[in-house]
């Protein structure tokens, strides 16, 4: 069993490989991205992760229900059939701040990500893929968040 | 019935002392005493929420059952419950649609984390159990759809005189819907003092005015 | 990459008319579709791992595990024993459901007030560690039908006394239980709601149950799940474990025989 | 200290299926208790894994994460037996690091 500072120091040296080996794009190596978590539109996180000029694609799928039992869990996926991608987004167009989360891929992985967020209300959801290069995709899905329960 | 009886029996005998005379009038009535004493054992007051809401009036106490209670005690309930019903002030029936959506959605109140009973602070939980608003894809379906409740009925002009009956009805059934149906599933919303009286004519616009989304 | 049936689609949307598309598909097939989506990792897991360590651990004034607790089929036994219960244990005298009998191995195993821990809010202290226990535990009988004993008489009046609990009317709403759980094919919003006085079938009412609830984020277990019920019944508090609880576990978990278990579900 | 996190990790095919649970509450920081104080922000910002020791993917996260959050990735290569080992990052500096076996 590992101990907790046995942990601490795996942890830190699997970062350290990864900026090492140059994997990660230059806004990952920072610390967490403050401007693109803050940013309010697809535009703003795209550009505060350093990304082109977004544009819809049928390469990249954005995967949801169409209606959500309930706003705190709604699971949804990011995945790309082009290849090269670096970055997978997920993005809620009406939350406060847009960006939930945010995937660095390396050549060992797929494309393709699942995770659940938080809807405030009823709202667009969009997969972004950047690429090598800084050309962004993306899809799009409206995802429709409904009220349950008694309410009391 | 035999089951029943061996149950009460051996209830008895497993019970306390105390019980035993509860046994000698009857297996029910035993079990309808030891019920009550479970009940004042199990619950606490909590907020807003007494002990008193324990304690059942008629029809309450008539309806807590599978089966419905025999005719002439549903005729009774729903007599009571008729002239229990206060009709709205003045005569004024309706109010205003545009502020009942939000009533209408809301299934807040009376419960013991409330921090208060006022009736301004409680929802009207409709959209637990009715459609509405063709719009509102989250609705319940213990009562019925509520969809073009008074385009249905013919409402086309609120001030009309054919059209007092179905008015009158539908605040009754606001107020205490138990004076239509003695065992109906809905809350008693004037009669209990969950929604005011401005709540419940915002209410009655929502249903019937022939502008409200309900009716288009 | 082509996509040539994806491309069909559009064009058949274009003609169509998106919203026709949409509204062929119902709200509850959305939900349906929803609920498959999250199946697959529910957060239950989290509190599995939890009560697994918890009933291993020594722990509390006697520094000892629950590894002897009788639950109902011996002591140590877990394999199971949610399926069995609320059932009557000769030790205590009483019919207990799995939450109440948890309190008392703690307390006679380990030493812990269960008079204290029955006091506090769902989620703190040590309450927080009767939930992930149960948790685990109901998962161990994950598959097994219910099968709640009848034998003894104080088992059977519990089931006479739930029965009664189950439709009583009270409050400043008039609602029982059954005012939600009476009738088949009801829903409140949009959730469906099980007829609980016979077998909804696998998987439904408490065969779900423990469950992660995904509105809050929480671990519920029975005890929280009719403490909820009744808060929404508009009724006072049911206090933790007490007879009333136990009362309708019995009722609906007798009428329920034979309904596979699913825990830890995943509830909205 | 956070609570272990939940690991599978099955070969599908020429890759392994990696799907995580973690405990974490994931506090937005835009919730008031009930005595109408804010609610600080506490949530998972940086998640790491790795595939027999060598990272495959990082990923930044927000508040919007739902509590308790769940991921999945698959990682190509990845044969039974295979050590994969996910880390986390808190916006308070907490961390937790766990590992499974590909089965």
């Amino acid at each position: 069993m590992q101990t907790r500072r046995e942990m601490l120091a795996h942890s830190a040296t699997v970062v350290g490989l990864l900026g090492a080996a140059g994997m990660l794009p230059a806004a990952a190596q920072a610390a967490w991205n403050e401007a693109a978590f803050s940013a309010k539109t697809l535009a703003d996180v795209v550009k505060a992760m350093g990304g082109g000029a977004p544009a819809e694609s049928k390469d990249v799928t954005v995967t949801g229900p169409d209606i959500a039992e309930n706003g705190a869990v709604v699971p949804v996926g990011a995945s790309s059939s082009a290849a090269g991608v670096k970055r997978l987004m997920l993005l809620v167009e009406k939350n406060p701040n847009a960006l939930a989360a945010s995937f660095d891929l390396t050549d060992k992985v797929e494309a393709n990500v699942t995770t659940r967020v938080k809807m405030g209300q009823s709202s667009n959801v969009y997969a972004v893929a950047m690429m090598g290069d800084g050309k962004v995709m993306y899809a799009v899905k409206e995802i429709k968040v409904t009220l349950g329960g008694c309410g009391g | 019935m035999k089951i029943d009886k061996k149950l009460a029996g051996l209830a008895c005998a497993a019970g306390a002392a105390v019980l035993l005379a509860g046994c000698a009038t009857g297996p029910s009535a035993n079990l309808d005493a030891e019920f009550k004493a479970m009940l004042q054992n199990s619950f606490s007051a909590r907020g807003i929420a007494k002990m008193d809401r324990l304690d059942q009036d008629l029809g309450q106490a008539a309806c807590s059952s599978a089966k419905q209670p025999p005719e002439a005690v549903l005729k009774q309930i729903e007599g009571e419950a008729l002239a229990s019903i206060k009709w709205p002030t003045g005569g004024q029936y309706f109010g205003d649609w545009t502020r009942a959506d939000k009533l209408a959605q809301s299934g807040v109140g009376m419960a013991w984390n409330n921090p208060t009973t006022d009736p301004k602070t409680n929802g009207g939980q409709c959209y637990n159990c009715h459609q509405i608003d063709k719009k509102e894809i989250s609705f319940g379906t213990i009562g019925p759809s509520l969809y073009n409740y008074g385009k249905l009925r013919g409402v086309k002009d609120v001030t009309d005189p054919k059209v007092a009956p179905i008015i009158q009805y539908t605040w009754g059934k606001l107020y205490n819907s138990k004076a239509y149906a003695g065992c109906s599933n809905m809350p008693r919303f004037g009669h209990a003092k969950i929604l005011d009286e401005e709540q419940m004519r915002d209410l009655m616009s929502l249903l019937l005015d022939p502008r409200s989304p309900v009716n288009q | 990459m082509k996509h040539p049936i994806t491309l069909t689609a559009l064009a058949a949307l274009a003609l169509t008319g998106a919203t026709a598309a949409w509204a062929q598909k119902t709200a509850s097939d959305g939900i349906a579709e929803y609920r498959e989506l999250l199946a697959d990792g529910n957060p239950a897991e989290l509190f599995e791992v939890k009560g697994e360590e918890l009933w291993k651990k020594a722990r509390g004034p006697k520094n000892a595990s629950l590894e002897k607790c009788d639950l109902g089929k011996g002591p140590g036994v877990v394999k199971g024993a949610w399926a069995e219960l609320p059932r009557y244990f000769a030790d205590t005298g009483r019919v207990q459901d799995l939450e109440s009998r948890l309190l008392t191995c703690m307390e006679t195993l380990q030493g812990f007030k269960a008079a204290e821990i029955a006091k506090l809010d769902f989620g703190k202290g040590e309450m927080a560690n009767v939930t992930a226990l149960s948790t685990w535990i109901s998962g161990q009988s994950k598959g097994f039908g219910f099968n709640l004993p009848q034998n003894h008489a104080l088992e059977r009046k519990m089931y006479a006394l739930g029965e009664k609990a189950f439709f009583y009317r009270g409050g400043p709403m008039d609602f029982s239980c059954a005012s939600c759980h009476g009738e088949e094919g009801k829903r409140i919003r949009l959730q469906d709601l099980p007829v609980l006085y016979k077998n909804p079938g696998d998987g439904l009412g408490m065969a779900a149950w423990p469950a992660y609830r995904v509105s809050n984020g929480q671990m519920w277990g029975m005890q929280q799940r009719l403490s909820d019920c009744y808060r929404l019944q508009r009724f006072p508090n049911p206090d933790f474990a007490s007879d009333v609880t136990i009362a309708l576990q019995t009722y609906m978990g007798v009428n329920q025989k034979g309904a596979k278990i699913i825990t830890p579900a995943l509830k909205r | 200290m956070a609570d272990p996190m939940r690991i599978r990790a099955q070969v599908a095919g020429d890759k392994a299926t990696v799907r995580v649970l973690m405990s974490h509450e994931m506090e937005t920081g835009q919730r008031k208790d009930s005595s109408g104080k804010a609610i600080p922000a506490w949530f998972i910002q940086e998640v790491t894994v790795a595939h027999n020791g060598a990272p495959v993917m990082t990923a930044q996260w927000g508040p919007s994460v739902s509590k308790n959050p769940f991921m999945q990735c698959a990682i190509k290569g990845a044969k039974a037996g295979d050590k994969v080992t996910v880390s986390w990052t808190d916006n308070k500096g907490d961390k937790r690091t766990d590992e499974a076996t590909v089965s």
